[in-house]
């Protein structure tokens, strides 16, 4: 009865959104959350200043990159991620990472892994907080000078994502081992010659100035081989195996993490490639550059983790990334 | 040592300390300098950043958990209101242009500060700062977002709603809003943090927040409120690590307590600048009434701040530049500006209107010192106008503020009479400023601010005509409103007729009874 | 002497809250309008976790009353008991 | 430097005189606030006083009830904080004004509605 009456009043809506986001999903119809919170909210044009720290630019200036896209709205997120959604759903993981926790704890799990296990752990995780900082500082600058909210925003969540990777690690150091354990993670990371390959190659991220290439040497090529090996490879498979099921439950996070966001960074990836040869062809030569780079850096960590199998377990790893590339529509 | 031992639970600081800092290490196959580029040029010399710590310890996992509760509870009361109609449960359908000036000013402002804090969360040289900037970052974004998500559905029922980014971009009222923005967004990472925790969030962001919300929650807004409060909680965050930042800044190096001075001036004047629209949001737009303008100044800024200060003298920084003349205008600035906007209401994206009756008896007494001598016989001449069928409008272009871009509609402090006019001469060109503020912050940086791009003059170059009776609302007019349906006179206006044919308002009415 | 303050949406949840901060804080008023509840204090307010336990007989974190949480003016200082505002004039 | 750069940094103003079609003049009838902020005029300063008068300001500010009472004998002129005495033949740029200047003028005894400088 009521919806009759409603009618009777005619509380009809006169728009079923806002006209610059119905232009961009073809016409005026109800328009989601995602699309209302993403679409047209960076400016783009008549800024009053240039950047005193980049006076040669505007404040947000396409041309930062080298892709070029007539609408960088064409970078959507399969996951519909605004500011609630990602936060909401980060949330309902932690509790799954609380609730493990809690059964590790419980069970004692912790307290019957072996040494040997607990040291391997640390000696592979701990350095990592580090390469999860540089993945929040890279995202941050994504955020920073990339351009059009559908992609600065998810590089946003995307680096508060490895923040809370690097505190989920630092948290697992301090359960399994003393603090001491963070200092000698950052010792290795600084010191130990095995390391030194990623570490020159996470560096020299950090100088990088194209938004878009960075996406792809961290977002894809670097985080597409180290999740899988480190998380999959490692910790799945090689330390389970040892009695090590406590270190795979209290790292959960990470691998979820990476299947759900490659998603979106093999879509972006996508659509970039989509628009032109140029593009596709960057995209091309991008790719195959950090994703060689970060194998190669790759190579004594695997061997840190996996011994004599390391090598065996890299190469399946990046034969599976190629494989993703290939889906992309991109021959390495 | 027995790794095997219970492992004791680590208090807050304790676990915040460890989660958050050490990251961060020095590079060496890359330069430092390289890694943090914009780091020095400021200026600003930092000794030791383990000095800096967040005051609320906040880390990823409590952070996610806190915010997803708050996150939870806004979006079920924004489906609700959407499915009950809650648009026509406001108390009366002119408080929907306070949605409308929300959604232009506050969602693209909050936007502008959340890419730029990603700016100074990336190149800000200390763990600690950086990831609680890159926090506010995040939660700037998501006051944005909510801004746009709580006005939605007000969107699909009134008008001025319906395309925000172009009118953000080019239209001449939000031009004080834009250039405060890319004013922000241009300057180097320290001083947009001192910029934005301090100068807006510190000294003025609760007489925004705090009071209209609750304007909002009296008059039956069940969108906006939580969103408003919510976004306010966060804010609470960002205020203090504003003051702690300074206090931080100062405690460096005495070298940089000039620098500090010199961005507090100017950052607190150029929020304060901003602020003509949150008054008159106050006294003019709710349609009832909780508090005035001034009420909130004083409990929320003035006493505050004097407070604040007082501490902040043992660090050697003085109240802003503009304190005085800022409390001196508490008396005018939301009729200055109601008066302005009434007057250029055929070239706005929302609807002006004069005050009723009883709303002018209670600016009377809230204003007792400046409303009946100054403002009140505007509003009853503008009454008069309309009543013969004639609405007043002043159809010329506005002279602005070369730094805050502020058509000059401010007089001398503490004064109704004058117009305050400022001029300096740069390099052969003649300058204008509204105050003396905004003439020193233009006299540190000249080469900054002669880029501005004013509103009216950019309107006469593309317009290109002599005559400029019509130029004003054309300029609006290209931008998709339209005219007479987005603005101009509430009173008979599309919203106005709609809303008392859904039988707007009535559950206020009879909850009155 | 200056006030500090501190201010909660006015719900169910802050009620207990404002209690517990009420009887912490002798000297502190509370003063409500549509929404919001706001409490000023003289120099110096202090919200006690276990008061609040006693109120809500169950455990707190006092990072939970960030949820309800408006705005506050002071310093602050927090660790796992006490959540302090204070000028230091 | 005259701004915190971190290299060059120098920029076009965006309103110097070319850019418009003839130059702006900044109008405002002090203690008249009704019209919220002066007016910008393109305004050729060739423009003679007279004209200013019975052309430019009629348009402008026609609409007020005092305008029609005023005196134009008893009005004083300004050009920025410099009061004048205009001489009806004399051009705008004979009186000294240029491009972005501003032209005041006041109404003794006529201080806006009700006295109120509205």
């Amino acid at each position: 009865m009521s919806s009759i009456d409603l009618q009777t009043k005619e509380i009809k809506p006169a728009r079923n959104t806002f006209t610059h986001v119905a232009r961009h999903i073809g016409g005026d119809k109800p328009a989601s959350r995602y699309q209302e919170a993403t679409i047209g909210l960076q400016p783009t044009q008549n800024f009053h200043y240039r950047p005193t720290w980049d006076p040669a630019h505007e404040i947000f200036d396409a041309s930062r990159s080298a892709i070029k896209l007539a609408d960088w709205y064409v970078l959507k997120d399969p996951r519909q991620y605004y500011y609630a959604n990602w936060t909401i759903t980060r949330a309902r993981q932690h509790e799954a990472v609380e609730a493990n926790y809690s059964f590790v704890d419980s069970r004692g799990l912790l307290s019957r892994m072996t040494d040997e296990v607990r040291e391997s752990a640390c000696k592979v995780l701990m350095p990592l907080r580090h390469v999860a900082w540089a993945g929040n500082m890279n995202n941050t600058y994504i955020c920073a000078y990339g351009y059009g909210t559908a992609i600065t925003a998810p590089c946003n969540f995307h680096a508060m994502d490895h923040l809370g990777i690097a505190q989920y690690l630092t948290r697992f150091g301090l359960a399994v081992d003393d603090p001491g354990v963070l200092d000698a993670g950052k010792n290795d990371w600084l010191n130990d010659p095995r390391w030194q390959v990623l570490r020159r190659l996470v560096e020299d991220t950090l100088v990088m100035k194209d938004p878009m290439e960075m996406f792809v040497a961290q977002n894809l090529a670097l985080d597409g081989l180290l999740y899988p090996l480190i998380y999959g490879s490692f910790v799945d498979e090689h330390l389970t195996l040892k009695g090590g099921t406590a270190v795979a439950m209290l790292t959960s996070f990470m691998p979820e993490w990476h299947d759900e966001c490659a998603r979106w960074v093999d879509a972006v990836v996508k659509a970039c490639a989509a628009e032109s040869d140029e593009n596709k062809q960057l995209m091309t030569t991008w790719i195959q550059a950090w994703a060689d780079r970060a194998q190669a850096a790759l190579a004594p960590v695997a061997e840190i983790a996996l011994g004599e199998h390391g090598q065996e377990a890299l190469a399946e790893v990046r034969t599976t990334f190629n494989a993703r590339i290939a889906k992309i529509g991109i021959t390495l | 040592m027995d790794k095997r031992v219970e492992k004791k639970k680590l208090d807050l600081g304790s676990r915040y300390q460890a989660l958050t800092q050490d990251l961060q290490w020095n590079t060496s196959y890359q330069p430092m300098e390289k890694v943090f580029p914009y780091a020095r040029y400021e200026g600003i010399r930092v000794h030791d950043w383990s000095q800096w710590q967040d005051p609320f310890k906040m880390t990823l996992d409590v952070w996610w958990r806190q915010q997803s509760d708050k996150e939870r509870r806004l979006y079920a009361v924004l489906d609700a209101f959407a499915q009950n109609n809650g648009q026509i449960g406001v108390s009366d359908a002119r408080y929907v242009n306070a949605v409308k000036l929300m959604l232009q000013v506050f969602s693209p402002l909050k936007y502008a500060l959340h890419r730029a804090l990603a700016h100074s969360a990336r190149n800000l040289p200390g763990d600690a700062l950086r990831i609680a900037t890159q926090i506010q970052a995040s939660e700037q974004l998501r006051h944005a977002q909510q801004t746009v998500h709580a006005a939605s559905v007000y969107n699909k029922y009134f008008n001025g709603m319906h395309e925000v980014p172009r009118w953000y971009e080019q239209a001449w009222y939000l031009a004080p809003v834009k250039s405060f923005a890319d004013d922000l967004a241009s300057a180097g990472p320290f001083e947009l943090m001192v910029a934005i925790s301090f100068g807006f969030e510190t000294l003025l962001s609760d007489t925004l927040f705090v009071p209209f919300m609750s304007a909002a929650a009296h008059n039956g807004d069940l969108s906006m409120v939580p969103a408003g409060f919510s976004s306010q909680s966060d804010t609470t965050r960002h205020k203090q690590a504003g003051i702690t930042l300074v206090k931080f800044l100062l405690q460096q190096d005495s070298l940089n307590i000039a620098t500090v001075q010199r961005w507090v001036d100017k950052w607190f004047w150029r929020s304060f600048r901003l602020m003509p629209m949150v008054a008159m949001l106050q006294d003019y737009m709710v349609p009832k009434r909780v508090g005035s303008w001034k009420e909130s100044w004083d409990t929320y800024v003035e006493a505050p701040v004097e407070a604040l200060f007082a501490e902040l003298a043992a660090y050697g920084l003085k109240k802003p530049a503009g304190w005085q003349a800022a409390c001196a205008a508490k008396d005018h600035l939301s009729h200055q500006a109601w008066n302005a906007f009434y007057g250029y209401g055929h070239a706005l994206a929302f609807h002006t209107w004069v005050p009723g009756n009883d709303e002018l008896e209670w600016l009377d007494r809230k204003y007792p010192n400046s409303f009946d001598r100054w403002y009140r016989p505007r509003l009853s001449y503008y009454a008069q106008c309309e009543a013969a069928g004639k609405r007043f409008h002043h159809h010329a272009l506005p002279m602005q503020c070369q730094v805050c871009q502020q058509p000059m509609i401010f007089t001398e402090p503490g004064d109704g009479r004058w117009i305050a006019y400022r001029e300096t001469q740069h390099e052969d060109e003649s300058f204008h400023f509204c105050s003396d503020q905004c003439q020193t912050i233009f006299a540190n940086e000249p080469d900054k601010y002669v880029q501005a791009q004013l509103a009216s003059h950019a309107i006469l170059q593309t317009s290109g005509s002599e005559t400029t009776e019509n130029a004003l609302q054309a300029s609006i007019a290209d931008l998709g409103v339209v005219i007479g349906r987005d603005n101009g006179e509430f009173h008979g206006s599309e919203d106005d007729t709609n809303f008392t044919l859904w039988g707007g308002g009535q559950d206020m009415k009879e909850a009155q009874l | 002497m200056s006030n500090v303050f501190i201010a909660f949406q006015a719900n169910e949840e802050s009620r207990p809250l404002v209690d517990a901060i009420v009887a912490d804080n002798p000297e502190a008023q509370v003063v409500y309008s549509p929404g919001l509840v706001k409490i000023d204090a003289p120099n110096r307010l202090v919200v006690k976790r276990e008061t609040i336990e006693e109120i809500i007989g169950r455990k707190y974190d006092l990072q939970e009353l960030q949820i309800n949480l408006v705005t506050l003016s002071g310093n602050l200082d927090e660790d796992d008991d006490e959540f302090v505002l204070s000028w230091k004039h | 430097m005259s701004v915190t750069a971190i290299g060059a940094y120098t920029h076009e103003p965006h309103d110097t005189a070319d850019r418009f079609t003839a130059p702006l003049l900044y109008v405002a009838w002090d203690e008249h606030m009704i019209f919220a902020a002066p007016a910008v005029v393109p305004l050729s300063m060739h423009t003679i006083m007279a004209d200013v008068q019975s052309k430019v300001l009629p348009k402008l500010y026609g609409a007020h009830p005092e305008f029609e009472r005023i005196q134009w004998s008893q009005v004083q002129w300004f050009c920025g904080d410099r009061m004048f005495t205009p001489k009806p033949k004399g051009t705008l740029a004979e009186h000294g004004f240029g491009h972005k200047s501003v032209l005041r003028f006041r109404t003794p005894g006529l201080e806006g509605l009700r006295g109120s400088c509205g």
